[in-house]
């Protein structure tokens, strides 16, 4: 099946061809060209998700190595390395997974630019996929950093009120981040003349450089995230953004930052990783406290979210850093799962957002007694985003607290205080939006679900609870890879 | 011998002929200024494939030197020349000004900048260097009835005297303590122990190169001369003189003072670290994006001066793929640039973009291509440029220029913001509607440039790589 | 069918049940979700007792189904099972029948509910979730029963969500419940780091090892199993509301009673009494931790006990009444009385259940006034409501002939556990004794508080009628309020002016009375094997007694006196009552009127809610705001990305004026260059 | 005291200095600022030859001799372009050669 | 020997001198006229190092060219000079400054080789009107050696020349201008009319 990567890659290129071949062969009519995007976006990521679904079920879970490879090297600085490994063949399905459901999203809520709009989300794609699966250095690093174009002009072009200051924010933010990585990068492959990720996770850096190239990863990494304190380009990006948009940017695109730590910092820079591991779990411990107690105090729902979500990264890196299979995993499980559960968050914020065109919080209320399709489902997330076992939100987090566990009570304890804490903000906010009494008279009217949005949302829900009650599935597949990563780690800092 | 002489120096014969005979054709009849201009550039192409074609060493007595370096450069700026010749003219004449010199004077600078590329001796080096800088004063100044290109053509006159002092002061150190002005023989004399005075020359001479390609603090030319002058001279300027430039800075260096590597790095690490800070914090302040454009080929001309600073083969060989690919992304911006008019008026401002992809959305995106391209993202051409010139940096043992490096990857973000700015005003703002429909040449200019950025870049680089390679080999450089 | 099979149709019945009813019931309809999860609770019901059958007298042996794996990572097993010990055997009968009898009641106390279907669905829901929980096989799926019944509770607490106070108690149940899980989940850490794995079936063998070992946590070391053990009990406080974490218990009340009866006196808040008790192995090897337990436990007793004394809402009374007698069970198992904290359990369930009901029935006679100062006399209108109650009465109170050993439910079990302290007390002294002389204390606490409840609301004189045209501005106009949603009067057939309370419909009346007879014969028919001679024989190790742990022996010898010393000080208390709320009716307004130091206190429940919201929701609040505004919005955007920006630009703009258009500058600017780079050469190469 | 190759370097070095100066002293007027350039040319030029002479090397001249073709060459495109500047300004003070700036 | 050090310092004082007056006169035509005796004095100076040839082009070209070039273009463009010296002191302290600092550092790295003896100078002067003349070694290499570079200076001239036509240069409309091709080509039949007026009309058009 070789290629098949590189497909799922490309696919979503196609549709902006045909796109553009549909405008250039009948350039004025507007409407009709906005719902033919629409279709052909939908029928794009669709076949990508196929393809994806296919990519799973041909990998083989026994395997800890690199699957489904490509190589053709290119000239002297950029080779074409492609291939999937446990961990990184779930974020290609996930990104697959909730790209129809962002077009989806955007359906009606995006009425001008409809085809630019449609040609970010899908460039994007092709974007997150490459970065995902790309084995290279400088292809991951091409697609990683361009992934930032498409999401500037998603959040600028269709986002809120100060749309300019968060577009701005969110890119040189992440782009101060990059460059240092780029840094590290060239340092790399000047050092072992190679760029190929799997032989860098074999090669061994003196710890002395492994200190420095760490930092530079983690400065692009710890952005993406993000953590604490590098995190307020978040809030300010989620707020702004289209609906769709702070799907993808809470669902994917702050997985990058997890995936980069599990593919670079870990295996290529266990010693410094070691070293660095009680910083990243005081920061963790900081972003759960810190953020989830900025989270309750927000008058905009989204805002609240995009906190949150911030608070749940930092379970990741914990996990992450932990270094020992549980934690690594949990850190898988709680990104996937995050990806899913904010993800439906923010989607449930879009269907009241189109609705009143507001996020106050204060403006809403009630809620229930005219949505209670709405009530049940922004539950069912709400109590995914607090944890609940039973929902896929559970699982990460306990398996993430247990592995800092061993390797940090204090952190352990610190951060198992969020969970308190994500209750707290979570139901507030669901007491406040969808409880209570309907006083505000604008809401008199509002509709619940349509076809379309309870479409949306049934995947959602359903992977929610199958990953609640059934968090194997997935852990399963990561198994094999975790565990060789796991122990390369602890043979590297002889643990 | 001679004839061997004349057939390496085929390529500067071409131009020198073909110039004045295009002078005498424009002389006589002034209405076949178009007939001048395709004469040019046939006349450049005829060089592009003497140099293809023409053998390899050194003409006389080692005054000129034909080798990969001179090979590489010398296509890329003949090409350069030739891309302006068509855009150039049909700028002037949408001024109603129709003139056979504008590409009689590129000519001539092209011969002046195949000169400097192929410098083997100080005299042919400055002879070479006032050539190009001659015409360009002019070039500057050509759209004469314009206030600011009078003024940005007096600027860059004066300002460029100066530095052909500093040029020439610098060389005539370097010949005093060398006894030698042709460059082997520099380095001959100066194996070993390169004595104060002589770098007390090269310092001199890093100034006065320092000033051709803009780089700080000998940069204050630019801003006003990008200004002032026509945007297709402009775009001319920041490209093919600058590439001419910097293979001369690297022939001086490399040529002359290969063993004094540790002592001109530093400097060439400030004159870099400046240009990059001048560049990215300057331009944040600019609304007029020609002024913009100006800092930003600042900062540019800061990391080729980087990889430059490397003082290893993959330094040369980076700075050369920089600069050409930098050429190629500013001809095309400036191409986009001198097509647009609203209301007859030329848009040069930040605010006259908005909501420039609406209405002429192919400009709008090449634009944008070329603006990310600077701003180095992948997988545009500004990427792959910078990515050699700081992989070369960063290769080199040294913390002091890994440090530079890092400083310049920082600067680039900083930098980003006013390429972010023009995106945003073209893609974010609102429309205000009437840009005329903009010049076919100049389109297809933008579009080639804009394509080339990416994806062809990435065909390109399959050449242009071993080119440079190849280039740098000539150094005797690995 | 073998009990294998029949625990599966147990567990997943209500499970099924709960997925029709919320998600169909729109379509089906209130009648059709009430008779599908109330027929397959009772299904689950009459399964469970087959079960508890075969286990106490069918010689059923242990075992655990594994389902379906739920967590595998490296040795962080957890899997889906159903565990069938006598622990999980009781619970289950308790469970279900109680959730059975609840659901059965639910059919005449919502009847005029509109979303009925939601509310079985949720009741159906919570029993699914306790079932799990108390057939756990491991700590991962413990914790789901755990979490699970609290989300419940949280959907039951606030099940009128249009009320503010109830949408306020339920966040507050949940967030409580969460501190306790807080150390709940650390406790599993511990634990699983420990052993290595969260099977208890493989810890449990394993304990000994650790006894003694030291276990280092946030920077001290700690006695290991202690210390997991303690974390443990954290999550057992919040569950099962303890001091400290017992706050949220009151404000539960704002749910439906049924919903009181069935998860906040039952039920669930006996969790974690359930979970103490199933991981004896592990308390009996951590000796601190038992004292702990056994002091929080006496102190909830006592504190719950003195605040219901003061309090007026019926339904709070008997929620602190609820809370105290948890208390007792958590001494009794701190003190190693396991069986007795058990027993007390079941025979608690019965009862607590009972007056729940019986006081829905109440509040539904009186048309959902939850005042006892609001009513009296009623025992003519509700004469079988007045019947149980009493019956429930003497059930709590303990009421029972030592000589004899003839009583209602609590006087096995309450005298057990006061005997059991008693000789812990005598054995190690310190804590056990504090506990047994609290138990008596408070003994004669909860007679003064249930008689008094009783007679208050079936006794003296009627006040509804003289209160029937104030209503609605008194303190508890929120339950009226609710109650004008959730039942319309005109539906009753009476109309605001006439207030005439009324008995209950039969649907309500028989679960109560199964319930009454549950409190008057459960005690008798189990104590013998709960805790007599026969109860290791029916425990069959489920529940582990370390070999020094000889508190049940000892108990049953206890001195004679002892028998008698429950029973003297309920008598006291029932005269006590008597005396302030019959004899001297209106004195208990009076001392209530004069707001003395004393009565405030309790009033206010020791002032808990108010030292909570002064400290630590205050300092959530500005410390919310403090990161927020000063740390995010001040020092890290404004030093981060806003400060660098401005600064960037500022520098721009500067360097930007440096170009002033004079050529005569620029010329400077440049020979500054060349002066510089000179001098710098001159320097740096030391020439 | 015998006159050597020091003595003119150090009058060429001062005539260089005096350009210079004359460069960014002469703040308002161009004629003179290009003036000064010819004195920098000229010193290079007393460089030049007076190197060339003391090392026996003719290149030196060869080279003076080029420079001085240059600048004047140089000297008529300044001019050319000043006078441009003056028919559009009908000025040459070099305050007014400031609409662009920043 | 001291006769040549007297013209040295004569010479030398006058150059720098009047290099000082070039750049400070407040008239611009005064400083042209200090630039051409500078230029003077320095043609003196390289006739004294016994570049003879130098000397005459310095003479020929810069006093009788480029300096009259200044002087023409100083008349032409007809500026009022009082004004442009304004702000001449303002600048003086700092421009003083690097200037030394400048002056300084050059003279001392030129001390060096007097001292150090670094390059390959040599002690005493090139001998002059050995064999061949000074202007006769130039020319000797110039068209043979340095024949590349003397084409391209005369493209430098060239360009400065297309340079100056295509700048200044001006057709104004209007203006009558010698056709010489017009001239030579015409004929009696291009140039003449035959006219036969009536009486009393004249010839008037």
């Amino acid at each position: 099946m070789t290629g098949l990567l590189s497909l799922i890659t490309f696919a979503p290129l196609a549709g902006v061809a045909a796109m553009l071949l549909l405008q250039a062969a009948r350039p004025s009519d507007e409407a009709r060209s906005a719902e033919a995007a629409r279709w052909i976006a939908l029928g794009t990521t669709l076949v990508t998700l196929a393809l994806s679904v296919l990519l799973v079920s041909r990998f083989d879970v026994h395997s800890s190595g690199f699957q489904f490879l490509e190589d053709i090297p290119w000239f002297s600085i950029l080779h074409y390395r492609m291939g999937v490994d446990g961990i990184s063949v779930l974020f290609v399905l996930l990104t697959a997974f909730l790209m129809p459901l962002c077009v989806l999203a955007s359906w009606s809520s995006i009425t001008t630019r409809v085809q630019s709009y449609m040609i970010a989300f899908l460039v994007l794609e092709t974007l997150v996929m490459g970065v995902f699966c790309a084995l290279d250095l400088v292809l991951f690093y091409s697609f990683f950093e361009f992934g930032l174009v498409p999401m500037f002009l998603i959040i600028g072009i269709w986002g809120g009120k100060r749309r300019v200051y968060a577009a701005y924010k969110f890119f040189l933010y992440t782009l101060l981040g990059s460059v240092l990585m780029l840094a590290a990068i060239l340092g790399m492959i000047g050092m072992s003349g190679t760029s190929s990720i799997p032989e860098l996770m074999v090669y061994k850096f003196t710890p002395g450089v492994q200190i420095w190239l760490w930092l530079a990863f983690f400065a692009s990494f710890a952005v993406k995230m993000p953590m604490w304190p590098v995190h307020t380009w978040l809030p300010d990006a989620h707020v702004e953004a289209p609906t769709a948009g702070s799907v993808i940017l809470a669902g994917i695109l702050l997985k990058m930052g997890g995936y980069g730590f599990l593919r670079f910092s870990l295996p290529m820079f266990p010693h410094a990783s070691e070293v660095f591991a009680p910083l990243i779990l005081a920061l963790s411990v900081i972003a759960i406290i810190y953020t989830s107690l900025v989270a309750f105090r927000q008058t905009d729902i989204k805002k609240l979210i995009a906190y949150s979500s911030v608070a749940h990264m930092g379970f990741v890196t914990m996990g992450i850093f932990s270094g020992n299979a549980l934690g690594v995993q949990g850190a898988m499980f709680q990104m996937l799962s995050h990806g899913v559960i904010s993800g439906a968050l923010f989607l449930c914020v879009g269907v009241v957002y189109d609705r009143m065109h507001t996020r106050e919080i204060a403006y809403y209320g009630g809620l229930v007694t005219r949505m209670p399709v709405y009530a049940a489902v922004f539950l069912l997330f709400t109590m995914g985003n607090v944890g609940l076992p039973g929902t896929s939100g559970f699982v990460g987090e306990i398996l993430t607290l247990t592995g800092t566990y061993h390797l940090s009570t204090w952190a352990a304890l610190f951060a198992t205080s969020g969970v308190i804490l994500s209750a707290v903000y979570a139901l507030s906010l669901y007491r406040r939006v969808v409880f209570g009494q309907m006083t505000n008279p604008a809401l008199a009217a509002i509709e619940d679900l349509t076809v379309r949005e309870v479409v949306i949302f049934v995947p959602l829900i359903l992977s929610t609870l199958y990953l609640g009650f059934q968090p194997n599935v997935v852990l399963q597949v990561t198994q094999s890879s975790v565990d060789s990563l796991v122990a390369a780690y602890h043979a590297a800092i002889g643990a | 011998m001679f004839s061997r002489d004349l057939a390496l120096a085929l390529p500067e014969l071409i131009l020198a002929g073909s110039a004045l005979g295009l002078l005498v054709i424009g002389a006589f009849s002034p209405r076949s200024y178009r007939a001048v201009g395709w004469g040019g550039v046939f006349s450049l192409l005829a060089a592009v494939a003497a140099v293809f074609l023409g053998p390899q060493g050194r003409a006389f007595s080692g005054s000129l030197v034909v080798d990969g370096v001179t090979f590489y450069s010398q296509i890329a700026v003949f090409l350069a020349c030739a891309v302006a010749i068509p855009l150039g003219q049909s700028w002037f004449a949408r001024k109603n000004i129709t003139n056979f010199e504008f590409p009689i004077l590129i000519l001539l600078a092209a011969l002046g900048m195949a000169m400097m590329v192929g410098a083997g001796d100080l005299i042919s080096l400055y002879v070479g260097v006032e050539l190009q800088s001659l015409a360009l004063y002019v070039l500057a100044a050509m759209y004469r009835d314009d206030a600011k290109a009078s003024e940005a053509g007096l600027k860059y006159f004066v300002l460029g005297a100066l530095s052909s002092g500093l040029l020439l002061y610098g060389a005539s150190l370097i010949y005093g303590f060398a006894g030698s002005t042709r460059f082997v023989d520099i380095a001959a004399a100066v194996q070993g122990h390169a004595g104060t005075g002589v770098l007390f020359g090269l310092v001199f001479l890093i100034c006065g190169l320092a000033f051709k390609v803009s780089a700080a603090p000998f940069h204050m030319w630019t801003p006003d001369v990008y200004e002032g002058a026509p945007t297709p001279v402009v775009g001319f300027f920041a490209g093919a003189p600058k590439i001419a430039a910097m293979v001369l800075f690297a022939r001086v260096l490399y040529e002359c003072f290969p063993e004094a590597t540790a002592q001109w790095r530093q400097i060439l690490i400030l004159i870099a670290l400046a240009s990059i800070a001048v560049g990215a914090f300057a331009g944040l302040a600019q609304t007029n994006l020609k002024r913009l454009w100006a800092y930003s080929s600042i900062a540019n001309v800061g990391y080729a001066v980087l990889g430059l600073a490397a003082g290893n083969g993959e330094g040369v060989k980076a700075m050369l793929i920089f600069m050409v690919l930098y050429m190629v992304d500013v001809t095309g911006f400036f191409a986009c640039l001198s097509s647009l008019t609203r209301k007859g008026k030329a848009m040069e401002s930040i605010e006259d973009m908005a909501g420039l992809f609406k209405e002429s959305p192919a400009i709008a995106l090449a634009m944008t291509a070329f603006s990310l391209s600077a701003l180095g993202l992948p997988p545009f051409s500004g990427f792959w440029a910078k990515y050699y010139v700081f992989k070369a940096a960063i290769g080199v043992q040294d913390p002091i220029i890994q440090g530079a490096a890092i400083a310049g990857l920082v600067g680039s973000v900083v930098a980003a913001f006013y390429y972010l700015r023009l995106i945003k005003s073209m893609w974010f703002d609102a429309a205000s509607g009437s840009v005329e429909a903009p010049p076919r040449d100049a389109v297809f200019v933008a579009m080639a440039a804009a394509l080339f950025s990416f994806p062809v870049v990435l065909l390109a680089l399959h050449f242009l790589d071993p080119q440079a390679q190849a280039a740098a080999a000539a150094f005797g450089l690995k | 069918m073998n009990a294998h099979d029949l625990v599966f149709i147990i567990v997943f019945v209500p499970l099924i049940g709960a997925l029709t009813a919320g998600l169909f019931g729109k379509v089906i309809g209130p009648i059709a979700s009430q008779t599908v999860t109330t027929g397959l609770l009772l299904l689950s019901c009459v399964l469970s007792w087959v079960v508890f059958a075969q286990w106490a007298w069918g010689g059923l042996e242990a075992f655990t189904q594994t389902l379906a794996p739920f967590i595998h990572v490296g040795q962080f097993q957890s899997n889906w099972s159903i565990r069938i010990d006598a622990l999980s055997a009781v619970m289950l009968i308790v469970v279900t029948t109680v959730a059975a009898l609840v659901h059965v009641y639910s059919w005449g106390y919502m009847a005029e509910d509109e979303s009925r279907p939601r509310f079985f669905a949720y009741l159906s829901l919570f029993t699914f979730a306790m079932l799990s929980l108390v057939t756990a096989a491991d700590f991962m799926q413990l914790f789901f029963g755990w979490e699970g019944v609290g989300l419940a509770s949280y959907l039951l607490i606030g099940f009128w969500h249009h009320k503010d106070s109830a949408n306020a108690a339920s966040i507050k149940a949940f967030v409580v419940n969460r501190v306790g899980d807080f150390g709940f989940a650390l406790g599993i850490m511990t634990v699983f780091w420990m052993f290595g794995t969260i099977q208890f079936a493989e810890i449990f063998p394993r304990v000994h090892e650790f006894a003694g070992k030291t276990w280092m946590f946030a920077g001290h070391s700690w006695s290991a199993v202690d210390l997991a053990c303690g974390l443990l009990f954290i999550g057992a406080m919040g569950k099962s509301a303890q001091f400290f974490l017992h706050t949220w218990l009151p404000d539960a009340m704002e749910g439906p009673t049924p919903v009181s009866a069935l998860i906040h006196a039952a039920t669930m808040v006996t969790a974690g009494v359930y979970m103490v008790c199933l991981l004896s192995p592990m308390f009996e090897y951590a000796p601190v931790t038992k004292q702990v337990v056994t002091l929080i436990g006496a102190i909830t007793a006592l504190f719950a006990a003195t605040v219901g004394l003061a309090q007026n809402d019926i339904k709070r009374v008997i929620a602190y009444s609820t809370c105290s007698q948890l208390g007792y069970m958590f001494f009794a198992a701190g003190v190693g009385a396991y069986q007795a904290a058990m027993f007390h359990l079941f025979t608690h369930a019965f009862f607590k259940a009972l007056l729940f009901l019986g006081a829905g029935s109440v509040i539904h006679g009186m048309h959902h006034e939850q005042d006892m100062r609001k009513m009296g006399g009623l025992w003519k209108y509700l004469p079988v409501t007045y019947a149980v109650m009493t019956i429930g009465t003497l059930a709590i109170t303990g009421f029972g002939i030592p000589g004899v050993e003839l009583g209602f439910a609590g006087f096995y079990s309450k005298d057990t556990i006061i005997e059991a302290a008693f000789a812990a007390g005598r054995q190690s002294g310190g804590v056990a004794y504090f506990a047994f002389i609290v138990s008596l204390f408070a003994a004669g606490l909860t007679a003064f508080y249930s008689w008094r409840l009783a007679f208050m609301t079936f006794h003296g004189t009627p006040k509804w009628a003289a209160e029937a045209e104030g209503h609605g501005h008194d303190a508890h106009a929120v339950h009226d309020h609710g109650h004008d949603d959730a039942h319309d009067h005109d539906a009753h057939g009476h109309g605001h002016g006439s207030h005439t309370p009324h008995e209950s419909p039969a649907s309500m009346l028989v679960p109560i009375l199964l319930l009454a007879v549950g409190a008057v014969f459960a005690g008798y028919a189990f104590v013998e094997k709960f805790v007599g001679e026969g109860r290791n024989e029916f425990w069959r190790g489920a529940i582990f007694n370390a070999p020094t742990n000889k508190v049940l022996e000892m108990a049953h010898h206890s001195p004679e006196w002892l028998a008698w010393a429950p029973l003297t000080v309920s008598m006291i208390g029932l005269v006590a009552a008597w005396y302030v709320y019959i004899a001297r009716e209106g004195m208990g307004a009076r001392i209530a009127a004069n707001r003395g130091l004393l009565w405030g206190f309790l009033y206010n429940k020791w002032y808990f809610d108010e030292l909570y919201e002064a400290t630590i929701v205050r300092a959530t609040r500005l410390l919310g705001d403090l990161f927020w505004k000063v740390g995010d919005q001040k020092i890290i955007d404004g030093l981060g990305p806003d400060g660098v920006s401005a600064v960037s630009y500022e520098v721009g703009r500067r360097t930007g004026r440096l170009q002033s258009g004079y050529v005569y500058h620029y010329a400077f600017v440049m020979l500054l260059g060349v002066a510089g780079l000179l001098s710098f050469a001159l320097w740096a190469w030391q020439a | 005291m015998t006159i050597g190759l020091v003595h003119y370097l150090a009058v060429a070095a001062v005539l260089f200095t005096i350009g210079v100066f004359g460069i960014f002293v002469n703040r308002k007027n161009i004629i003179v600022i290009l003036m000064s350039v010819e004195l920098i040319l000229l010193a290079v030029n007393i460089n030049l030859v007076t190197f060339s002479v003391y090392l026996h090397n003719v290149v030196g001249q060869i080279f003076a001799m080029f420079v001085l073709t240059v600048a004047a060459a140089e000297a008529a495109v300044g001019l050319a372009i000043l006078v441009t500047f003056f028919r559009n300004r009908g000025d040459i003070a070099v305050d007014d050669v400031s609409v662009m700036k920043g | 020997m001291a006769l040549q050090a007297i013209a040295f310092y004569l010479l030398a004082t006058v150059t720098l001198v009047s290099g000082f007056c070039v750049v400070s006169a407040r008239n611009p035509v005064h400083s042209v006229l200090f630039l051409i005796l500078a230029f003077f004095s320095a043609a003196g100076l390289f006739v004294l190092l016994g570049a003879e040839f130098l000397a005459m082009l310095l003479v020929i070209v810069y006093v009788g060219a480029v300096a009259v070039l200044f002087l023409f273009v100083v008349m032409m463009l007809d500026v009022d000079f009082a004004a442009l010296r304004q702000g001449f002191a303002t600048y003086m302290p700092l421009g003083a400054g690097v200037a030394a600092v400048l002056a300084f550092e050059m003279i001392a790295v030129s001390s060096v080789i007097a001292t150090k003896g670094a390059g390959a100078a040599h002690d005493s002067p090139m001998a002059s009107g050995t064999e061949l003349s000074n202007a006769e070694t130039i020319g000797r290499v110039l068209y043979t050696d340095y024949i590349y570079f003397f084409q391209a200076a005369s493209l430098v001239l060239l360009v400065a020349m297309i340079g100056a036509i295509v700048l200044t240069l001006r057709h104004k409309p209007g203006v009558r201008r010698q056709i010489i091709s017009d001239q030579v080509a015409r004929t009696p039949k291009t140039g003449m009319t035959i006219v036969s007026p009536g009486s009393g009309e004249g010839i008037g058009e």
